[in-house]
């Protein structure tokens, strides 16, 4: 361990560190919170930068050995989930008007990088509750709501649960492995040992908790629709992101037996289609995006059915494009006023003849969440269920892909409301939010790109 | 059975009481502690390991448990509270608004 | 040239349909119609001598035309390509000849209608599919005119469509002969894929070799005679040709007397290589034909409408021709087609002459005595009639006769049943011809006080071709069709034993025409209550025979009523509604239904959600401990 | 400029239309439907001119572009004419400047979104048959749902929400098992061949199990089949045509439905011989209860359109029994039968949105006589709906001659080896001929014919120009393929031929028919 190598494969998380210290002593200050707002911003774009282009030049670095290590996926992944912060940064602009929200995203995001370069379970833990610590805080955030604090404790409670089988799980492999190291989970997944059994099962348990699968879901729906647009955009992207990358992390090299699979794959099959259907008749819009994340953590796990070389691909692929895809959507929200009458679906109603580049950019969103090609949202499934199927679980591809039918409805629900139905409150026309717009845009240019050039970018992350 | 094992019962044990806690008992307060209680279940096994094994490691963990479990009630305990503000009541099943 | 003949009515509907329908309501417009109208089927037959005059200084040598490629696949070619024989040069110089006249006659009839030249555009592209069909070398393109004359019929029937019954006329004759043309089309298909043409020659050719082609001769040429029994109104496809009169009357004479009805007897005969190796279909055609022959017959005899009554004689008349050809005397039938397109063409213009000179009506029970008022429709449809019931030396004698000779002694199924039906028609032919006759003409004048002052006689555009027509009813016979032909259409031989019974038949012929003759004037003649009384008599069979046997009834109960029960109730309420979409709305209701129980899952209690939890968790530590 | 860009140009065009939708001004509706019916038009004159340029001597891809997409995978930009296509390229491009044309009035509502949305669906339809990456295809097939979603959802009638997403979910349901089947189909040509490609060509020698071709079929052959419709998987049909507006009923009528018979002709039956062998029976069973099924439907429907709906059932059954028929004849009478069904049923759709602008009202039983009314108007009528019958002379004729001689050619083989279903099938085939008479004609007589009866009839007015301009456009069309049919079927002669080798394998070239051994 030398200092440079610290330096340079952390530079992200020093980047991000320096900026949150900063963002913090300019706030003590007393600065106006524009000025956090933009450091904060730089920051998280200096360290994606960073990150990108430690991927990009295949540096790879065991920066503390046995606890933390850098490779090209790595930073790939970090660069993921840092540019999706940046519109998730810019749409809190228009929500809140204090440094609070830069502030705990900056801690979070460190605590994400951490977490997705862990080697032992003592930096995955580390990085799990800096992820997930201000996230409970974010979702408080939205003071002026009532129901923010109670998603708030049931994101807590149920996360704080997650954390104990996750901790519980990771001392039991360290009873059969003598390690910390994040690899016993791989190799517990097929000993013959019921210590190691149950030590890989919890820890499984605790980060489908964390993604939302079901039956461990059923605290997304709650907290997404309690908290605000920002916070519920922050967990149903970036949360899921790191959360799905430290599981490929943790699974690293595991082939998995047929017994494993099952295990690994029917939780998400079901989530798949529980989320699908659940979300059909939803009347809340977050609460909708709640039940298609489930859905799509269930893609995001079914990815690990796959052969071993192309799981980060496919996974860090899909989360790129579910990433960006849903914060386009969040973007084009509605935003008149009563956030309770907001997220109703129903003042989506008319949207095109109000506001026609939110209508046409959120019905993208929607499209390609659903899966349609040409958006990276198809790509996305179909590279997921390519390396399924090539794995020789056709059977499971099949029914993952029949599950994904099942969410189309909703997803065209959304599109109807926008072009074919009257607006239900006869709103007026909403000014244009200028924070969400730029978000829009810093979300469209690398949507375009992944649509054009999907080639490209898998080749970027061929891990 | 050995030391070890017994510890570890009795930390399975306390952490299933815990996870039990968090299912059954209605006061937030309580389930809060419930959490801590899964929590200390873990540091029992992970010391019990720890000190089968020799290893210096499980008992890091073990401190870092702490400094988390502290964190969670620091931020757990302002929820509380703006909750009970709201309600008057630490009755968790008062707090079921959102659902569906 | 053969192009020429065929494209020049082509032009006329062109010239017609596209322009004159514009121009028409002013004069200069009308004789534009009428100058294209009439004048380019009169060209068509002037040129038709022409072509005729080359066959005939080429030694009956088939001239043909190719006009172009329809279509090649395969390397195999569909040509269009006309084919002028012995047979087309008759069939041609009918069609021209009579069609010529009969638009002459039209010129009259039409004129004032305010549908003028939509009515010559029809004709004329009546007559060009017409051409197509009888010119046409290939199946494909007889096939081509087959439908085409189809459609022009369709059209001209439903030409008034403002009244719905014309109109569904119209589409009831397209229908049934729709259903004749399915079974034509299967005939053409066997034809091509056992011999990969269809060419007409290269068929009769083929079947001609010996060894012959792979097929049965009987199946094709029985599909091939469903084809004709539509087109030719013969049983069971009859029911549209009466229905049909609803049509101006002279369409009624070109189409549906004169020319189109006897495409099938065309075909039959043009086939006749097919039908000489088919004894099978061959019987069947004759047996059809006899039968078609005597039921028609019986059903004219009670028929009231002027029309209908030519209409059901049209039906037997036809019937009569497939009689011939099924015999194998397939000459004989192209004469009688000959002669009946001159008679039956000016029975019908007479009757048109009479309609218009009763301010269209149609009821021969509200006509009689017109003999004087209009003399010259009187005389030529007297003539026609004398013609049709086989008097000679009228047209009809001649051909009529030769058919119940060939009948009889055809050593290719000649037969003494097939001969006594026959004459039995034939006897009844002449009843119900003469009935017409004497309830329209002749008697007591039974009109109404406003239709007797407007009798008047026809413009002489109409006249005029009535007696041309009459003319060449009165001397058409003389010339021998079948002798003409013979050298392309061998006429059958003659059973031995009843080699010497032509003059018997002959003599039967004629009595049978006389007979049929007298008994109208005994019955129709003399007083009314005659006729009454005996139709009291037979009040039950009358009103069989009024109804048609109720045929139209039978099929609409067998055919129509049920093809549209089980489509409204069948396919549409369960097929498509309560089995398929059914099944579809109720799973989308089942998908809203468990999401909607799903969603009650979603309690918002924290107990349960950690729950579900601990069940997810024991289940997967279960899961992992079964499978160490 | 080269060919082979001339055909990229004609096929992203209608995305430069979209770029000028977005850009124009929604209070100027007439530039924006000048410009885009400028923009169609131009599109046409390329692909007339790339249809001229067509080498019917040639057997391979045209004026093609590959250019690699996704080189992990195999994925090309692959694109270019070819037999199977080249004619429904040309149909779709024919018909785009007349959807315009044709809602010139009737849509007021979102014109701009309305135009980018047919430009949308026009480029995703192009895209779809110029395709010969099965990705690519896919890709185009897929995109396909949306613009049609919207434009059924928008602009469409009372009932346009049941009937859009009805739509939709059908297709859609088949589209994701097709997806499941292209995996495991482009897997399963790596493991055997250790090629990655997605490319027709390389797919067509993927030498699968038959085991797994069957499954591989069925998927495939079940997208497909919803989108042709074939009974009973037809039921959005109906409800799609009834509630889409014009353009998108002609859209549907006549260019998508063919993406389904594409579909089939160019990839189900090609990709799995043995399974399409296998299941020719069935899909010529399928096919004549199409015929006979829709027919009957169509001849009990109040509704208008619900008649032209159920009667493109009835006709692309007969496209489909000759491209189950694995014969020359048969397949080029299919080809046609999809064309010719294109230009009959677009004009119907055409005249029926027309009638519809003047008397709103889509109820045949409000109608009579409305040939005293409009004459020009029913003259149009007429002719289109005698090719819709298949007059001889018209391109219907052309068509269902030619498929029910090629089923009837296949049949009499299988006959003489034994086998007489496909007979009977052929048989009950053509008395789709008698059915199709009697519903057209049925609708024609109680529409045209009687006495004059119509909604608003005071206040209607014949055709305009700019309907007489495309209904003779369509018209001429109609004949062209009716007369001339020659030129065109050259021009997919090779490729049927191809379509033969690869379904038919060792029978086709065994049982050459007559005709060919004769030459």
């Amino acid at each position: 361990m030398n200092v440079q190598t610290v330096l340079v494969s952390m530079l992200p998380e020093h980047l991000l560190l320096a900026g949150l210290c900063l963002v913090l002593v300019l706030d003590i200050l007393g600065r106006a919170p524009r000025t956090s707002f933009a450091l904060a911003l730089g920051t998280v774009v200096a360290a994606a930068a960073a990150a990108a282009v430690l991927s990009a030049g295949g540096y790879a670095a065991a920066t503390f050995v046995g606890q933390l290590s850098v490779s090209p996926a790595t930073s790939a992944g970090k660069a993921i989930v840092l540019v999706l912060a940046v519109p998730v940064l810019m749409l809190s602009r228009d929500e809140f008007r204090d440094a609070q929200f830069p502030m705990l995203a900056l801690a979070s995001l460190y605590g994400a990088c951490l977490m997705i370069s862990a080697d032992s379970f003592l930096t995955l833990l580390l990085g799990l509750e800096t992820l997930s610590l201000p996230v409970y805080a974010l979702v408080l955030l939205a003071m002026q709501r009532k129901d923010c604090a109670e998603a708030a404790l049931k994101y807590l409670v149920l996360g704080g649960t997650a954390t104990g089988m996750l901790l519980m799980g990771a001392s039991l492999l360290f009873g059969w492995s003598g390690t910390l190291a994040i690899d016993a989970f791989a190799r517990a997944l097929d000993a013959p040992s019921a210590l190691a059994r149950a030590g890989a099962a919890l820890v499984l348990c605790a980060f489908f908790l964390k993604a939302a699968i079901f039956p461990f879901h059923a605290w997304a729906p709650d907290a997404y629709q309690g908290g605000s647009v920002p916070a519920t955009a922050y967990m149903a992207t970036i949360v899921k992101a790191a959360v799905l990358l430290a599981v490929v992390r943790l699974f690293g090299a595991a082939e998995l037996s047929p017994a494993m699979i099952a295990l690994v794959a029917v939780p998400p099959l079901v989530s798949i289609v529980w989320g699908n259907i659940t979300a059909m008749r939803q009347p809340s819009f977050r609460r909708m995006i709640a039940y298609s994340s489930i859905a799509h953590a269930g893609f995001l796990f079914f990815a690990l059915l796959g052969a071993v070389e192309g799981r980060f691909q496919a996974i860090a692929f899909y989360l790129a494009a579910y990433g960006l895809m849903s914060l386009v959507a969040f973007t084009a929200l509605p935003h008149d006023g009563d956030d309770a009458v907001d997220d109703r679906i129903d003042s989506l109603k008319g949207l095109f003849h109000r506001r026609p580049y939110a209508a046409v950019t959120l019905a993208i969103a929607m499209l390609s969440l659903a899966g349609i090609p040409p958006l990276p949202g198809f790509v996305a499934k179909f590279l997921v269920f390519r390396n399924v199927m090539a794995a020789g679980h056709t059977e499971l591809a099949v029914l993952g892909l029949v599950g994904s039918y099942l969410g189309l409805y909703f997803y065209l629900r959304v599109i109807q409301y926008m072009f074919m139905a009257a607006h239900p409150y006869g709103a007026t026309q909403a000014a244009l939010r200028r924070h969400a717009f730029a978000a829009s845009l810093v979300c469209l240019v690398p949507v375009a790109l992944l649509t054009v050039f999907p080639g490209w970018a898998l080749g970027l992350l061929r891990g | 059975m050995d030391k070890t094992h017994a510890l570890l019962y009795l930390a399975l044990a306390l952490f299933a009481l815990g996870l039990c806690g968090v299912i059954i008992r209605r006061n937030l307060l309580v389930m809060l502690m419930s959490m801590e209680l899964m929590l200390n279940g873990v540091n029992l096994s992970l010391v019990a390991f720890a000190d089968r094994m020799g290893s210096a490691e499980g008992a890091v963990l073990v401190f870092l448990i702490f400094v988390v479990a502290a964190a969670e009630i620091a931020i757990a305990i302002p929820i509380v509270l703006l909750l009970a503000k709201s309600r008057r009541t630490l009755d968790a099943d008062a707090f079921a608004d959102l659902r569906g | 040239m053969l192009t020429a003949i065929a494209l020049l009515p082509l032009a006329g509907f062109l010239l017609n349909g596209l322009f004159a329908t514009r121009l028409f309501p002013n004069p200069r417009g009308t004789r534009f119609v009428t100058l294209v109208g009439c004048g380019l089927p009169i060209l068509a037959f002037l040129l038709t001598l022409d072509a005729f005059a080359e066959l005939r200084a080429g030694g009956y040598v088939p001239l043909s035309e190719t006009l172009y490629t329809w279509i090649s696949i395969g390397g195999a070619p569909f040509a269009i390509e006309f084919w002028f024989d012995r047979l087309t040069a008759v069939m041609v110089l009918i069609v021209t000849g009579v069609g010529s006249l009969i638009h002459v006659y039209s010129v009259g009839y039409m004129k004032g209608d305010e549908s003028y030249a939509r009515y010559f555009a029809y004709l004329n592209l009546f007559l060009f599919f017409m051409l197509l069909l009888v010119l046409g070398r290939s199946l494909l393109v007889l096939f081509v005119g087959w439908e085409g004359v189809g459609l022009a019929s369709y059209l001209l029937i439903g030409f008034w469509f403002a009244d719905p019954e014309k109109a569904a006329a119209g589409k009831k004759a397209f229908i049934v002969n729709r259903i004749g043309d399915a079974g034509f089309l299967l005939g053409m298909f066997v034809l091509y894929t056992a011999l990969g043409t269809l060419d007409m020659d290269r068929i009769n050719a083929a079947f001609m070799a010996s060894p012959g082609p792979a097929i049965s001769a009987t199946l094709v040429g029985i599909l091939l005679f469903i084809g004709a029994t539509g087109k030719s109104a013969q049983i069971p496809l009859y029911v549209w040709l009466p229905d049909a009169m609803a049509g101006p009357t002279p369409v009624s004479a070109l189409i549906h007397a004169a020319t189109m009805v006897t495409a099938g007897v065309y075909m039959v005969a043009r086939m006749s290589g097919i039908y000489v190796h088919a004894e099978g279909a061959s019987q069947l055609v004759a047996w059809v034909g006899v039968l078609t022959a005597f039921f028609a017959a019986t059903i004219a005899i009670a028929q009231n409408d002027i029309k209908k009554v030519l209409a059901y004689s049209t039906v037997s008349q036809l019937g009569f021709m497939f009689l011939a050809a099924g015999v194998g005397a397939y000459g004989v039938a192209v004469f009688h087609l000959y002669t009946h397109a001159f008679f039956k063409a000016c029975l019908f213009l007479g009757a048109g002459s009479v309609i218009h000179a009763m301010s269209g009506e149609q009821d021969i029970r509200k006509m009689g005595a017109l003999a004087k008022r209009i003399p010259v429709t009187f005389w030529t449809f007297a003539i026609a009639t004398a013609a049709i019931a086989g008097l000679p030396p009228l047209a009809g004698f001649f051909s009529k006769d030769e058919i119940l000779w060939y009948a009889y002694a055809s050593e290719r199924g000649g037969s003494f049943w097939l001969v006594a039906i026959a004459a039995l028609t034939a006897l009844m032919t002449a009843f119900y011809m003469f009935r017409l006759l004497w309830l329209t003409f002749l008697g007591e004048s039974r009109l109404d006080a406003h239709a007797a002052a407007h009798v008047h006689e026809s413009p002489f555009s109409m006249t005029g071709v009535l007696v041309a027509l009459a003319i060449l009813s009165a001397i058409g016979g003389f010339l021998s069709i079948p002798h003409v032909l013979e050298p392309m259409l061998p006429l059958p031989g003659i059973l031995a034993s009843r080699s010497g019974a032509h003059l018997p038949i002959v003599v039967l012929s004629v009595a049978l025409g006389l007979a049929g003759l007298l008994g109208a004037w005994w019955m129709f003649g003399g007083k009314a209550e005659r006729a009454k009384a005996f139709g009291e008599k037979v009040a039950g069979v009358r009103r069989v025979l009024e109804g048609k046997y109720f045929v139209d009834e039978l099929y609409d109960l067998v055919i129509g009523r049920p093809l549209l029960w089980i489509s409204e109730n069948v396919f549409l309420k369960i097929g498509d509604r309560a089995l398929i979409d059914g099944t579809l709305n109720g799973l989308a209701a089942l998908a809203q239904r468990t999401a909607a129980a799903m969603g009650r899952l979603q309690t918002g209690h924290l107990h349960f959600y950690a729950l579900l939890a601990l069940a997810g968790l024991l289940g997967a530590l279960a899961w992992g401990w079964r499978h160490v | 400029m080269s060919d082979a860009l001339i055909l990229n140009v004609v096929l992203w065009l209608p995305v430069a239309g979209i770029v000028y939708t977005a850009a124009a001004d929604e209070r100027r509706p007439d530039a924006v439907r000048g410009w885009s019916f400028a923009l169609m038009l131009v599109q046409f004159a390329l692909t007339a001119w790339l249809y001229l340029r067509y080498d019917a001597a040639d057997p391979g891809l045209q004026f093609a572009t590959r250019l690699p997409w996704i080189p992990d995978w195999g994925v090309a930009y692959l694109i270019g004419l070819d037999g199977y296509n080249v004619l429904l390229v040309l149909l779709t491009a024919f018909l785009g400047p007349l959807v315009v044309a044709g809602s010139w009035t009737a849509i007021t509502k979102d014109v701009r979104l309305f135009h980018a949305m047919v430009f949308l669906i026009q480029f995703a339809m192009l895209g779809t048959f110029v395709a010969q990456d099965l990705f690519l295809f896919y890709l185009f097939w897929e995109l396909m749902l949306v613009p049609m979603f919207l434009m059924i959802g928008i602009w469409g009638g009372e009932r346009r929400i049941y009937a859009t997403i009805k739509f939709v979910l059908y297709t859609a349901f088949g589209s994701i098992l097709m997806l499941a089947a292209m995996i495991y189909l482009v897997w399963s040509l790596k493991t055997t061949t250790g090629v990655a490609s997605f490319a027709f060509a390389d797919l067509y020698g993927a030498g699968l199990k038959p085991a797994a071709q069957s499954w591989l079929f069925a998927a495939f052959a079940l997208s497909f089949a919803i989108k042709v419709p074939i009974v009973p998987l037809h039921t959005w049909l109906p409800d799609a045509h009834v509630e889409a507006p014009t353009a998108g009923s002609v859209i549907l009528a006549g260019v998508l439905l063919k993406m389904g018979t594409y579909g089939f002709m160019k990839l189900g039956f090609p990709l799995f011989p043995d399974a399409a062998r296998e299941a020719t029976v069935i899909v010529m069973l399928l096919g004549v209860i199409s015929i006979v099924y829709g027919a009957c439907l169509a001849l009990v429907q109040t509704d208008i359109k619900k008649i032209i709906a159920y009667s493109s059932i009835s006709h692309l059954g007969y496209a489909m029994l000759g491209l189950a028929s694995v014969d020359l004849i048969g397949i080029q009478g299919a080809v046609m039968q999809m064309v010719s069904h294109g230009l009959t049923a677009a004009g119907l759709f055409f005249m029926v949105g027309m009638i519809y602008e003047r008397c709103h009202s889509r109820n045949l039983a409000d109608y009579g006589g409305i040939a005293k009314l409009l004459p020009v108007y029913s003259v149009f009528f007429m002719v289109l709906t005698l090719a819709a019958i298949g007059l001889p002379t018209t391109s219907g004729f052309t068509g269902e001659f030619l498929a029910l001689l090629g089923t009837f050619r296949t049949a009499w083989q299988a006959h003489a080896a034994g086998n007489s279903t496909m007979l009977w099938l052929a048989g009950v085939a053509v008395t789709g001929v008698v059915l199709g008479a009697l519903y057209m004609l049925w609708f024609a007589q109680r529409f045209l014919f009687g006495a004059t009866r119509a909604p608003h009839a005071e206040h209607v007015r014949d055709l305009s120009a700019r309907e007489v301009g495309i209904l003779a456009a369509l018209v001429a069309a109609v004949f062209w393929l009716g007369l001339f049919p020659d030129e065109p079927m050259r021009k997919t002669e090779l490729a049927a031929r191809q379509y033969q080798q690869l379904v038919g394998g060792a029978r086709a070239v065994a049982a050459l028919p007559a005709t060919e051994a004769r030459r």
